[in-house]
């Protein structure tokens, strides 16, 4: 009983599945935002969502398309100021996951969001920073969602925007205070976790219909499976359906404004 | 006391040729309408400070208003690029500028610091980054107590900060409500700062703990309607996210944004965000 | 998630003899009623935090549940002396304690720097003050971008905190209205908090930047009537200035003040601050 | 025309003339808080109180108890936190006049309210800094008032809790970041002024009947006098009937809480 779905639609239902109910999340914006909602929406209602924006607890009915969209605001629990954001709820580890996307990831689940090419003088400018560089080492743990390419998932990042476990996996060994990093990276075509050893990806769970080529195909490093390798649960007829809702929803209310 | 002065003459007074200015509004509240009266004036050489450049320092950048920017998100969010941004940096049009990047804890952190008085924020940040190869104005200090290394950056105090609000009483006091940001202590870290507001009303409504900006924290304010989109403005107006998506294609290309900038800033009537 | 338990559950799981516990509340929401639970409850060799010991820690120190306090203020706000406190430095009854004093702005900084998860507070402080000659945990730091001298203090991080407040909705959410002192960073700052409220309500009513504690940041919450008097919460009574004054006569000898406890704390009926 | 009145009561009204309308005034309880009120409600209409309970702009009715009386909050312009206060407008330079009590003081205007006798056995504890010690130094000036005495008017201070100008008068030298610190002390006998170049406390002014035997006889140093010693202006009629209700509702209002 195979139901029709886009490769996009599982990467999100399998991204929100990630999300347990009550765990406080530190929301990045696009497709975390939409599987983070999602979960909420589904098995998740207690999940607790926080935007940078200093919305603490929000309930969007729609995706927000920014960080701080009214929405957000308008249906939080509270608002508090952004340095508070960053030091009271996030420095101050009340964040149990940061869900984050990224331009660019390497085998150690380091994130560039920085550039491509040379720093003096980019190839690419992307956007920067924002609250990644932090979300990824004082929040508990860090799940990453972005669509697998071989353009994204490069042996290695240009540039180290945000730690994964660095240059040489090592990169959280013996700092203080310093959260899991990176446990899951959710794609369009797979699940990968880092190896509890080396810290390098390793792909633990292939989607429904996808095959071991295509995900090599996709990266820019030689990657390895899991000796137990699972396939990925598909999504539920209901998840299916609360996640086109929700892009429906939030593709009308964008569309007005 | 703040004073209450047409935004042509806060910007006047205020925004000096080479003055290291914040504009603040965390999505919210942006203030655009200050934004273009700024660019009206040709104002140039600032050295702009904002955590999210987004597009209204898009579009003071593509009218060459700048020689530096801060930030540590420079996007259009939700929607992809600031091209005009980009083309500077990338290209030098319509003039080089420099950036410093940071991350938004360790400006967020800057802000605060700003407003306290304090030459530097301390903040647990930067591990594994490397951007502090690539800013210099990143260090990190020991903490005499534990021993742990805590990254370090100075604080943000601007020239002139400008920020937007819901409402000022008569007096002069501000009341800002919603996403409050950083505004406050854009305000607080300034020397001086300009306040627009959507209306001045007898009596704020605040309540006890609200976010309110006393009138003698305040250098100027001036009204003005609308004065944030198309951010927006929370009890006002809503977010014109159809014309964040739009800009991409106007900021796009060099000559579409100049016709965009002669219709919609130097030739516009009013101080509005000028979204056609 | 919070959960709901009486005072004298809430008491007997989080405060353990030997904890350091943080009950805050600056003049206003001062949490009396958690303090008469401790009373109660013959807790011993707590090392008690607080801006103002005000009159809760004079009773829990002449109760002899305090082996050091940590403090800025230790006087009755607008009366005098606490002689409770006074006899326990100066005579050692009924037992000795150890004190460890700040100035004000270094206790809210180092709650600011507990509730934000850093291991010290940096400020502008303590220049020219004898008081880093007696207390050791008061250090210089430079800072690196303009070589000033700052102060050093270690963060508060307390093993629970205890505060008073307005109410809590039915999923355990707080709401804290007036005159908020250091009562959220004590509350983030903790390891555990408990917080007492007036009600437990459907609707908050808060406004959009209310300073609202989320149910998943507390560990119990309890509800105390009036748990705060002689202490007031704001929008539900006053405050007893009357009784301020007659403390002064109750603490200041040992016997009258061991019968006032008797009658009030350890035969009390009720959680209520017990003002005769 | 001589009016009657009390030497405290000259100490009030020539505390309040002190303040300047408009300026920012970071307020200590008691005489201090007293004064400020006072200042407000006949000459500086305009004046601003800040009290370190978090509230900015308040003008009670009556005299507050404590420092976080209900009054100043429900009279305030805004209450903000405790941490913010301290911070932003005390650290942040928004603090024209830091007005302070105090139990003792020296010469060079050194507070003590700490401790009488050694710190590791004293034989009167004080209750300690409380605000002092920081709006001393952040504050852009420090006016002082209390009652004159040879007990209080001590050579050097016990303890110096909070600077004045330190026990040498030089503590305020080549620090940066720092406010001018005490210009003036108002005492019930007379009105005092640290000397420009020693640092000194020198008096200024006597208050109308004083001599200047009196003052030297309260004072626990050899007091210097000005050389043009001025008379404190008397308190109008109005001043010490506005500082009358002010008290009088005060008293009726605690007598009832």
């Amino acid at each position: 009983m195979s139901l029709e779905y886009t490769s996009s639609e599982m990467m999100s239902v399998t991204a929100a599945r990630a999300l347990e109910n009550g765990m406080t999340c530190f929301v990045g914006i696009g497709l975390p935002s939409e599987a983070a909602n999602l979960a909420r929406l589904t098995h998740a209602p207690d999940v607790v969502l926080i935007y940078e924006s200093g919305t603490l607890q929000t309930k969007p009915d729609i995706l927000p398309l920014s960080i701080g969209d009214g929405e957000l605001c308008e249906s939080a629990l509270t608002t508090v100021a952004v340095p508070e954001m960053f030091r009271y709820w996030l420095q101050g580890g009340k964040v149990d996951v940061g869900f984050l996307g990224t331009a660019q990831i390497d085998r150690f689940a380091n994130l560039n969001t920085t550039l491509i090419g040379d720093y003096k003088a980019p190839k690419v400018r992307l956007p920067g920073g924002g609250g990644a560089p932090e979300i990824a080492t004082n929040a508990g743990e860090v799940f990453i969602t972005l669509k697998h390419s071989k353009r994204a998932f490069v042996k290695d990042v240009d540039f180290v925007t945000t730690l994964g476990f660095g240059r040489d996996g090592k990169g959280r060994d013996n700092v203080p205070n310093i959260g899991k990093g990176p446990t899951r990276v959710i794609t369009d075509l797979c699940v990968m976790k880092p190896d509890p050893g080396s810290k390098e990806l390793v792909v633990v769970s292939l989607h429904p219909g996808v095959s071991r080529e295509e995900v090599i195909e996709a990266t820019g490093w030689e990657v390895r499976f899991a000796e137990q390798l699972e396939s990925t649960p598909e999504p539920s007829a209901n998840e299916l359906e609360i996640l086109r809702e929700l892009k429906a929803r939030t593709e009308r209310a964008h569309a007005d404004a | 006391m703040s004073e209450f002065l047409s935004l042509h003459d806060a910007v006047a007074r205020y925004v000096q040729d080479g003055a290291t200015v914040a504009m603040e509004g965390f999505t919210h509240l942006i203030p655009f309408a200050a934004g273009h009266e700024v660019i009206r004036q040709k104002k140039r050489d600032l050295t702009l400070i904002r955590m999210t450049p987004d597009i209204i320092y898009d579009q003071m950048i593509g009218a060459g208003c700048a020689k530096k920017v801060i930030f540590s998100w420079g996007g259009n969010p939700g929607v992809g690029s600031l091209h005009r941004l980009r083309d500077a940096v990338e290209k030098g049009w319509p003039c080089k500028i420099e950036i410093l990047e940071h991350s938004h804890a360790a400006m967020a952190c800057a802000f605060e610091a700003g407003a306290a008085g304090l030459p530097l924020a301390v903040f647990r940040g930067y591990i594994g980054s490397e951007l502090p190869s690539v800013n210099d104005q990143i260090k990190f200090i020991e903490c005499p107590f534990t021993g742990e290394r805590l990254a370090a950056v100075p604080s943000v105090r601007p020239d002139v900060s400008i920020i937007h609000a819901q409402r000022a009483d008569r007096q002069g006091n501000v009341l800002v409500e919603g996403i409050v940001g950083v505004q406050k202590e854009a305000v607080l870290a300034a020397k001086h700062s300009i306040v627009t507001v959507e209306e001045i009303v007898d009596d704020l409504g605040a309540t006890p703990n609200a976010c309110v900006i006393p009138s003698w924290a305040i250098s100027a304010i001036a009204v003005a309607e609308k004065g944030a989109l198309p951010s927006y403005t929370h009890g006002y107006y809503g977010r014109s996210n159809r014309f964040y998506k739009e800009w991409d294609a106007i900021a796009r290309d060099r000559d579409t944004f100049t016709q965009w900038l002669d219709n919609n800033v130097f030739n516009a009537a009013d101080n509005v965000g000028g979204q056609a």
